[in-house]
C-alpha cells in the first residue's frame, strides 16, 4: 500500500534500469555480454547503494571485474551463457516463466497466454509473437521497466487514477508472474553454473526479486518448483 | 516414509504425551489428591504440547491454509473426526486453562508452599468437582482423538495396520508417556503413594505394550503384506534400539526404581522418560516405515 | 446407486503400447510423474509359458471406495453412474486417500501439493462421448462398461489377474477377459 | 526475415508515433488493434496433420490449437487406416513442439566438439555455409567435396527439398541407399517386378495369418485391428521371431526360430507343400518363370529333417504350419523388416515370395506376400528436381554418365573417408542423425572429426549435433505444408500448418530458399534453387493429375477435409502384371544372377557365429521410440528411464548375470554398458536390447556393430542393406 508514497521517482528510476538492463543482457544473448554487463554493473550499483546489501555488491563486483575482462573470457562466459539458457543442448535453465510454473513443463504454457493477455492490457504484444514465447524473461522484464516508467510519469503529472492503475498492474504482475518464478530460475541457474559470472548473476535475479517486495504489498509466495526440483520428487507415498 | 511423515510422528506421539499428562492428572485428582502446582504446571505443559503437536499436524497436508476443511467428512473419515477431537480437546484444555489462571489470581501459592495441600484448599472453596469435570472431559475428548488417530490407519489396504493394533498402541503410548511425564513434572509435588502408582501404571504399560507387540509381530505374518512389515520391523536396527530403550531399559529401571526405598532419583525417572519417548519416537516412525500396503505387484 | 460404469479390459488383446496411458496425458495434458493411468505387464511366471501380458489401470471407481470413505475434506464424490470423481479444489494435500488405495491410483503432485486421479472423463461421458483412454485404445482392448451381474455371469469375465489386490477391499468396477497363451515353439 | 524486420519496424514506429510513453520497447511493440485486451480467446481451430515419421502406420491427426498454441492432438476418424486413434509417440507430440529442449536458433559450434556454441543470425549461418561451399567449390573444382546423408527423420513429399537444395548448387556427394529394408525390397523386385503389398486392411479377409519377423504390436500398431478381425472371423496367427515380442504373445502359435534362417524353414514348409500336393499348379506356372526348377531344387536338396535342424522348429510343427497355410485360403504372410537384416536376409524373403507363389497366395484378397509399397508416392517432388548451375562438374559414373557421386549410406562412415578425387570435406544432414543409428560409431566419429565442416539441421541436440560445426532448428510437421503418403497402407494426407514455427525453426525449402540466396548474392547464378514460394504454394506444387486421379479429387485442397484412399485394388498383383523384365513372377530371376546372387530362391547359409562372440546382439525397434526420435522427450523418460538388455535368463547365470546387473556388452568394434533385464522372452544365445537416443544419455547399441552388408539392396536402392541383427558379442558384469 506504500508504493509510491514510500518510493520516489529516483528510485523507480533505479529499479527500472535494473530490469531493462537485465533484459537486454538476456535478450542480446551471451554473444553481447560485452554491451550488455557494464549498464547491468552501473544499475547494480546504483540499486545496492541504495539498499545498501552488501551481497548484491559482492555479486556486482564480480560482475564488474568480468564487464571488463578480455576477448577469450567473453568468449567463455557466451559458451556458458548459451549452454544454461540457450541451447542447442537442452538449456539447463530455460529462461520462459511457464517451463517453470505450468504442471507440464513446457513452454508455451497457460502461463505464456496470461503473459500475453497482461500485455495487451496495455496494448502491447511481442514483437516476435507466437514464435517466441511471450513469457521469455526479457519481455516481462521489460514490461514491469515499462510499467515502472508509467508510474514515474502518471506521478510526474499526478495523475492518480492512472498512478493506481500502473500501480495495480505492476503488482499484478509481479504477483503472478515474474515474482513467482524468479527465484526458482535463479537457483536453477546457480546449482549449475560453471562460471562465477552466472553464480554472480542468479544472485542478482534473487536480490531482484527480494527487493521488488517493497515495491510491493507483499512478498509473493515462492512454493513453485523447477521441473528438475519435480521431476526428482517422487509422486509415490511410503507404502 | 517420505519427509511427510515427520509432521504425523511429531502430532501423534506429542499430542498422546499431553494428553496422557491430563489422564494422569484426573486420576490423581479423584481423590482429591492433586496438588494444584502440579495442576497447573501439567496444564501448562500439556497445553504447549498439544498447540505444538496441532502446529505440526498442518505440515503433513499439501495446503495447510485449508486445513479448516478437514472438518468436512465426520460421517466416514477418521481424520476428519480426529480433527474434531483434538479440537474439542484443545476447547476444553482452554477451559482448564482458565482454571488453573482463576486459582493464580485468587490464591497466591508461593513456591514455598509447595506442602501436600488437597486440591479443595487450594482451590479455595471452588467445588473441585469442576476442576476433576475439566480434566475428565479433556482426558475423555482426547482418548477419543487418539483413538480415532490410530483409527486412521485401520486401512483394510494395510494388513499390518487393519487391526486393533494401532489404537491399542496409540493408547499404551499415552498411559506410558502420560504417566512418566506428570512424574517427571511432578518431582516432589506428588506424594509417594501418586509416584508408586504412576510408577506402577508404566510399569503396567512397558509389559502391556511388550507382550501386545510379540502378540501382534506373530499375527502379522499372516499375511504378506504383514508379513513384510514384520520383516522390516526385525531386520531393522532401529527396532532393535527401539525394544531396548523402550522395553528392556525401562523395564529393569522401573522395576529398580519401584524396589528403592525413596522410589528413585529424579535423573532415573528422567532418564527413563527420555529413554521410552526416543522409544517410542523410533516406534512410530517404524510403524510409517514399515506399513506395506497390498498394492499391484505385476512387473513395471 | 443406480449404475455403475467401469472399465473392461481384454487382457487378451491388449499388446501393452501404452497408448491410453499417453492419451490420457495428452487429454489432460498431465506432467511427466503422474500416470492416472498406467499400464502393467503381468509376470513372466505368473504363466506356465514366458509372455509379455499387460493389463491398464486407472482409478477403478470401486463401489466401495477407500478414497472417498477416508478423504476428511470429501474430495471425493460418487456419481448416480457410480464415477468416483475426485474435486482438486476441495483436496488439501493429506495424502490419507493414496494410503488407503490398494491400487496406487490417486496420487500426490508434488508440483501442486494435491492428489489427483482419473475421473472417468466424466465431461466426456456427459456429452455422449467415450473416455480418451477408451477411445484410444487401438487394439480394442479396454472399454467403457456397466458393471453389473448379467456381466458377471458371462463366461471368460474376470474379476482379478494375478498380481493383482483382492477386489474384496474395494470392490473395483473393473473387469478382465483373461490373458490366453498360445503355442510356443521355444529354443530353450 | 524480411516479415520480422518489417514487423519490428512498424512496431518500433508505431511506438514511435503514440504518444503514450517515451519508453524504449525492444521486445514488445504496440498491438495492432487498440482493443486487443477485450477481444476474447480465438475458438480452437482444428487441423489435418499427418505424422511424418518412418513409420508403417503414417497416422492422420487432429491438431487442437487454441490462441495459436498447440493444445493437443488426436487420430483423424477420417483416416480408415489409423481410425481415429494415435500410438504413445503421436499423442506425445505435444510434449515434442514444446519441449524446452528444442533446438531454438542457428548456432556454430567452435572447434567442433568442444561443446563451444555462439548462437548466429540465420544470415550468418548461411553467409558461413555458402562461403563454404563456394570455397570448396573454388577449391576442388566442383561442389563434389560436399556430401549429402538424409534419410527418414521426415518422410514428409515436400522434405525431398534437402535433396533439392544441393542438386541446386552442382553435383555433390550423397549418401545413397536405405538401411531400413533393401534387402526385402530386392527380393520383391527380383520376384515381383517392385514391391507392392496388398492393402492392409484387406488382412480381415485373411484364414491364415503368418507374420514373418514383424512385431505390429510396437511398429505398425494399426494393423492389429484388422488382424484382431481376421481372427475373429476365424483366422490363425502364426508368429515367426527370434524374440517373443508383444505381437507373438498374443499368437496363437509363436515359432521362436533361429535367426537368420528363415528361408530355410520356408524351404521346409515348400518340400511339405510339394510331397503332399497342396501347390496351386495352375497359379504358379501361368504366372511365373522357373517355378519347375525351383520345385525340383525343392525336392532334390531339401528334407525336413534338415530344414527342422538349421531352424530348431520341430518337424511335426513345420509340416502343421505348411499344410495349414496351403490349405487355408487365402492366407497372407507379413515380411517384418528384421527378418532382412541378415547377410542372407533377401534370399529368405525370396523363399518366402516363392512359398507365396506356390500356394496361389500372391494377387488374392486376403492373401499375400506383403511387405511394403511406394504405389501412392507418385508425387512431383518438385522441391528436388533443381538442373546443376551451368558449369557444373560432375562425377563421372560407370555408365559415362555426368552426375552426383553416390556412396554407401549403409558403410557411410567408411565411404564418406574413402573419396579421395576429390575428398570429401563437407556433410550436410538433415532428418538424419548416423551418430546415433550408424553402424561402428566410433569410425563415425572418427569420421566427422575428419571434416573440414559439418551442418546439420535437427530439432534436438542428438549425438550428430554434438559432432557438427553448425545447426540449423528445424520445423516439426505442425510448423509445416506437407503431404504424406505411407509405405503400408493406401492412405494419403495433407499436413497443414497448424502453427507458426517456433523461435527461428525454419523448414528444410526455406533453408534452401535462404541458401540460394545468399549464394546467388555471393556468386550470381551458383544456385539453382527458386527463391520464392509460399510454404503452401511449394505443397501444391507437388500434386499432378496421376495423384488427383489416384485419389480422386480435383485439387490438393480438397484432402484438408480428409486424408484419402487411393483407388487400387484390394490385393496388389490382382491384374497379374508384375513389373518384372518378363512380366512375370520370376521364380527365376536373370537380374539376380546378373547381380551376382543365386537365380532361384535357394538356401543360402547364415553367417556363423564367430568363436570369440558367441552371442547375438539383436537390436530391433524400440517401443517408445522412432530411431532416435521420441525417447528424449519427457513423457517417455518418465515411463521407459533407462535402457535395458534383455537377457535368458540361463544365458545371465553363464556369466553371473541377474537382473539390474550392469552388462558390458563388446566386440573388437567396441562396447556398451547396460542394465540386464533377465527374460525368457529371448533364447539362451541371443540377447536383445532396443536401439534408441536417451536424453543426456550416451547409449546407443551401434558401437559393437559392424558394417556388413546383408545379401541384396543394390538393385532398387542402390545399395545393399545392413545386417544389423548379424552383430556378435561378449558379455560380462560390467
Amino acid at each position: 500500500m506504500t508504493f509510491f508514497e514510500d518510493c520516489p521517482p529516483q528510485v523507480l528510476k533505479t529499479h527500472g534500469e535494473l530490469l531493462l538492463a537485465l533484459s537486454h543482457l538476456f535478450a542480446q544473448g551471451g554473444e553481447n555480454l560485452s554491451q550488455t554487463l557494464s549498464p547491468l554493473v552501473k544499475s547494480c550499483s546504483a540499486i545496492a547503494e541504495h539498499y545498501n546489501t552488501s551481497r548484491l555488491l559482492q555479486a556486482n563486483q564480480i560482475l564488474a571485474q568480468y564487464s571488463e575482462t578480455n576477448d577469450g573470457e567473453y568468449l567463455v562466459m557466451c559458451y556458458e551463457f548459451n549452454r544454461l539458457f540457450v541451447g542447442p543442448n537442452a538449456p539447463v535453465a530455460p529462461p520462459y516463466e511457464s517451463v517453470y510454473l505450468s504442471s507440464d513443463h513446457l513452454v508455451m504454457g497457460e502461463q505464456t497466454l496470461a503473459v500475453r493477455k497482461f500485455y495487451q492490457r496495455e496494448n502491447l504484444q511481442t514483437i516476435g509473437q507466437r514464435h517466441e514465447p511471450d513469457d521469455f524473461i526479457s519481455t516481462e522484464l521489460e514490461f514491469v521497466a515499462y510499467l515502472l516508467s508509467r508510474i514515474i510519469e502518471t506521478q510526474a503529472a499526478k495523475n492518480s487514477a492512472k498512478i493506481q492503475l500502473y500501480k495495480t498492474l505492476y503488482q499484478e504482475f509481479w504477483q503472478q508472474h515474474l515474482g513467482l518464478w524468479l527465484k526458482t530460475f535463479a537457483h536453477t541457474v546457480s546449482q549449475s553454473a560453471k562460471h562465477p559470472l552466472f553464480s554472480a548473476l542468479s544472485e542478482i535475479l534473487v536480490a531482484l526479486s527480494t527487493l521488488n517486495a517493497p515495491l510491493n504489498t507483499k512478498e509473493a509466495p515462492y512454493e513453485t518448483y523447477a521441473p528438475q526440483i519435480s521431476r526428482r520428487s517422487s509422486s509415490r507415498c511410503c507404502l | 516414509m517420505g519427509d511427510w511423515e515427520w509432521p504425523l510422528i511429531l502430532f501423534t506421539v506429542l499430542g498422546q504425551i499431553a494428553i496422557g499428562i491430563i489422564l494422569m492428572l484426573w486420576w490423581l485428582a479423584r481423590n482429591r489428591n492433586l496438588n494444584i502446582q502440579l495442576f497447573k504446571r501439567g496444564v501448562h505443559v500439556s497445553g504447549g504440547l498439544l498447540l505444538i503437536a496441532l502446529l505440526a499436524s498442518l505440515f503433513h497436508l499439501g495446503h495447510p491454509e485449508a486445513a479448516y476443511r478437514a472438518l468436512a467428512h465426520l460421517g466416514s473419515s477418521w481424520l476428519s473426526r480426529e480433527i474434531l477431537f483434538f479440537l474439542l480437546t484443545f476447547l476444553a484444555w482452554i477451559y482448564l486453562f482458565r482454571l488453573s489462571r482463576q486459582q493464580t489470581s485468587s490464591h497466591t501459592l508461593g513456591s514455598g508452599a509447595s506442602i501436600i495441600t488437597t486440591a479443595e484448599t487450594a482451590a479455595g472453596g471452588q467445588p473441585t468437582s469442576n476442576l476433576s469435570l475439566g480434566l475428565g472431559i479433556t482426558s475423555l475428548l482426547g482418548l477419543l482423538g487418539i483413538a480415532s488417530s490410530a483409527m486412521i490407519y485401520v486401512l483394510p489396504r494395510v494388513p499390518a495396520w487393519n487391526n486393533g493394533g494401532p489404537v491399542l498402541f496409540f493408547l499404551l503410548t499415552t498411559g506410558l508417556l502420560g504417566a512418566l511425564c506428570t512424574l517427571v513434572l511432578g518431582g516432589n509435588l506428588l506424594q509417594t503413594a501418586q509416584k508408586k502408582l504412576l510408577l506402577q501404571v508404566s510399569l503396567g504399560c512397558t509389559i502391556f505394550s511388550l507382550i501386545l507387540s510379540v502378540i501382534y509381530g506373530s499375527m502379522l505374518s499372516a499375511s504378506m503384506e504383514g508379513a513384510a512389515s514384520l520383516n522390516y520391523h526385525l531386520s531393522s536396527p532401529l527396532f532393535w534400539v527401539r525394544a531396548l530403550v523402550s522395553w528392556l531399559a525401562p523395564l529393569l529401571l522401573l522395576v529398580i526404581i519401584l524396589k528403592s526405598p525413596d522410589l528413585g532419583k529424579k535423573n532415573l525417572i528422567l532418564t527413563v522418560t527420555l529413554l521410552v519417548g526416543l522409544g517410542e519416537i523410533l516406534g512410530r516412525a517404524l510403524f510409517y516405515l514399515s506399513a506395506t500396503g497390498i498394492q499391484i505387484t505385476a512387473l513395471f | 446407486m443406480s449404475k455403475q460404469l467401469g472399465f473392461l479390459h481384454n487382457s487378451e488383446k491388449c499388446v501393452g503400447c501404452r497408448g491410453c496411458e499417453i492419451a490420457c496425458k495428452n487429454e489432460y495434458q498431465i506432467e511427466a510423474t503422474p500416470q492416472w493411468r498406467k499400464v502393467f505387464q503381468l509376470h513372466e511366471d505368473d504363466f506356465s509359458l514366458p509372455t509379455r501380458m499387460f493389463f491398464s489401470m486407472a482409478c477403478n471407481h470401486c463401489a466401495h471406495p477407500e478414497c472417498l470413505r477416508v478423504c476428511p475434506v470429501k474430495a471425493y464424490t460418487k456419481r448416480e453412474d457410480g464415477i468416483v470423481i475426485h474435486d482438486p479444489n476441495r483436496c488439501i494435500g493429506c495424502r490419507l486417500c493414496t494410503m488407503a488405495c490398494p491400487y496406487d491410483r490417486p496420487q500426490i503432485n508434488p508440483a501442486k501439493k494435491k492428489v489427483e486421479k482419473c475421473n472417468l472423463c466424466y465431461q466426456r461421458i456427459d456429452q455422449g462421448e467415450k473416455p480418451a483412454c477408451v477411445t484410444a485404445c487401438i487394439p480394442g482392448a479396454l472399454e467403457l462398461v456397466e458393471i453389473n451381474d448379467s456381466l458377471d455371469q458371462k463366461t471368460g469375465i474376470l474379476k482379478t489377474l494375478p498380481g493383482l489386490p483382492s477386489p474384496k477391499i474395494t470392490s473395483p468396477s473393473i473387469r478382465f477377459i483373461g490373458p490366453k497363451q498360445g503355442k510356443q515353439i521355444r529354443r530353450d | 526475415m524480411k516479415l520480422t524486420r518489417r514487423k519490428f519496424l512498424g512496431g518500433a514506429a508505431a511506438v514511435a508515433a503514440s504518444s503514450m510513453t517515451l519508453f524504449n520497447f525492444n521486445l514488445l511493440t504496440n498491438s495492432p488493434s487498440a482493443s486487443a485486451a477485450d477481444q476474447p480467446s480465438e475458438a480452437i481451430k482444428t487441423f489435418r496433420n499427418v505424422c511424418p515419421r518412418n513409420c508403417y502406420d503414417t497416422c492422420g491427426m487432429i491438431t487442437y490449437v487454441e490462441d495459436g498454441v498447440l493444445k493437443k492432438v488426436e487420430g483423424d476418424p477420417k483416416h480408415g487406416y489409423t481410425n481415429g486413434k494415435l500410438c504413445l509417440k503421436g499423442y506425445s507430440y505435444p510434449r515434442r513442439v514444446y519441449s524446452p529442449d528444442r533446438i531454438k536458433y542457428p548456432m556454430k559450434q567452435s572447434p567442433r566438439g568442444s561443446g563451444n556454441w555462439t548462437r548466429i543470425s540465420w544470415d550468418e549461418a548461411m553467409d558461413t555455409i555458402a562461403k563454404k561451399i563456394l570455397d570448396l567449390k573454388k577449391r576442388y573444382g566442383s561442389t563434389l567435396p560436399i556430401c549429402l546423408d538424409k534419410y527418414s527423420g521426415n518422410f514428409g513429399i515436400v522434405h525431398y527439398g534437402i535433396e533439392g537444395t544441393m542438386s541446386s548448387i552442382g553435383y555433390t556427394t550423397r549418401a545413397v541407399g536405405t538401411p531400413c529394408w533393401p534387402a526385402g525390397i530386392d527380393a520383391q523386385t527380383y520376384d515381383f517386378g517392385t514391391l507392392y503389398s496388398n492393402d492392409p486392411e484387406d488382412m480381415v479377409n485373411a484364414k491364415y495369418i503368418i507374420l514373418w519377423g514383424q512385431n505390429a504390436a510396437w511398429t505398425a500398431i494399426h494393423s492389429l485391428p484388422f488382424i484382431n478381425e481376421a481372427r475373429e472371423r476365424g483366422a490363425k496367427l502364426v508368429v515367426i521371431d527370434p524374440i517373443l515380442t508383444s505381437t507373438a504373445s498374443k499368437a496363437d502359435l509363436y515359432i521362436q526360430i533361429n535367426p537368420s534362417t528363415d528361408g530355410a524353414l520356408a524351404l521346409g514348409m515348400a518340400r511339405y507343400i510339394i510331397d503332399n500336393n497342396w501347390v496351386d499348379w495352375e497359379y504358379a506356372r501361368a504366372n511365373s518363370l522357373g517355378f519347375d526348377e525351383w520345385v525340383e531344387y525343392v525336392k532334390k536338396s531339401i528334407t525336413l529333417d534338415w530344414a527342422s535342424e538349421k531352424t530348431g522348429v520341430p518337424k511335426d510343427i513345420i509340416m502343421e504350419i505348411a499344410r495349414e497355410y496351403a490349405t487355408a485360403k487365402p492366407a497372407s504372410m507379413w515380411v517384418g523388416y528384421g527378418m532382412q537384416r541378415h547377410t542372407n536376409g533377401g534370399q529368405n524373403v525370396r523363399i518366402i515370395d516363392a512359398l507365396g507363389v506356390m500356394t496361389g497366395n500372391v494377387g488374392k484378397s486376403g492373401g499375400g506376400v506383403n511387405y511394403g509399397h511406394l504405389e501412392t508416392w507418385g508425387f512431383n517432388y518438385n522441391a528436388m528436381v533443381n538442373a546443376p548451375p551451368k558449369g557444373s562438374k560432375g562425377f563421372i559414373g560407370p555408365d559415362g554418365k555426368e552426375g552426383d557421386r553416390a556412396i554407401n549410406m549403409n558403410n557411410f562412415a567408411h565411404d564418406v573417408s574413402a573419396q579421395s578425387d576429390p575428398p570429401v570435406k563437407m556433410l550436410w544432414l538433415a532428418c538424419r542423425n548416423p551418430g546415433a543409428q550408424d553402424p561402428d560409431t566410433n569410425a563415425i566419429e572418427k569420421m566427422f572429426s575428419s571434416m573440414e565442416f559439418v551442418v546439420t539441421v535437427d530439432s534436438f541436440f542428438n549425438k550428430t549435433v554434438e559432432m557438427s560445426d553448425i545447426v540449423l532448428p528445424a520445423t516439426t510437421h505442425f510448423e509445416d505444408w506437407d503431404v504424406m503418403a505411407s509405405y503400408w497402407h493406401y492412405w494419403v494426407g495433407i499436413n497443414q500448418r497448424a502453427i507458426d514455427p517456433l523461435y527461428e525453426c525454419k523448414s528444410d525449402v526455406e533453408i534452401a530458399i535462404e541458401l540460394s540466396e545468399k549464394m546467388n548474392a555471393l556468386e550470381p547464378g551458383s544456385c539453382t534453387f527458386p527463391t520464392s514460394g509460399t510454404p503452401e504454394e511449394w505443397l501444391a506444387k507437388e500434386f499432378n493429375p496421376g495423384i488427383h486421379q489416384m485419389l480422386g479429387i480435383n485439387d490438393y485442397k480438397e484432402l484438408i477435409d480428409g486424408p484419402r484412399k487411393a483407388k487400387m485394388p484390394p490385393a496388389s498383383w490382382s491384374d497379374g502384371n508384375f513389373r518384372t523384365p518378363s512380366k512375370k513372377i520370376e521364380i527365376h530371376s536373370e537380374l539376380a544372377e546378373k547381380n551376382g546372387l543365386p537365380a532361384l530362391p535357394i538356401w543360402v547359409d547364415e553367417m556363423k557365429t564367430p568363436e570369440k562372440y558367441p552371442i547375438r546382439f539383436m537390436t530391433p525397434h524400440p517401443q517408445y521410440a522412432l530411431h532416435s526420435q521420441f525417447q528424449n522427450l519427457d513423457w517417455m523418460m518418465t515411463t521407459n528411464p533407462e535402457p535395458k538388455v534383455e537377457i535368458h535368463p540361463n544365458l545371465a547365470a553363464k556369466y553371473g548375470i541377474t537382473e539390474g546387473t550392469m552388462v558390458k556388452i563388446y566386440n573388437d568394434l567396441g562396447s556398451i554398458t547396460v542394465k540386464a533385464h533377465l527374460t525368457r522372452t529371448t533364447s539362451t544365445n541371443v540377447i536383445v536390447a532396443y536401439e534408441a537416443w536417451y536424453k543426456n544419455s550416451n547409449f546407443n547399441v551401434n558401437y559393437t556393430l559392424k558394417a556388413i552388408p546383408s545379401d541384396m539392396g543394390k538393385q532398387a536402392t542402390g545399395n545393399d542393406g545392413l545386417a544389423f541383427h548379424d552383430n556378435f558379442v561378449m558379455i560380462e558384469k560390467a
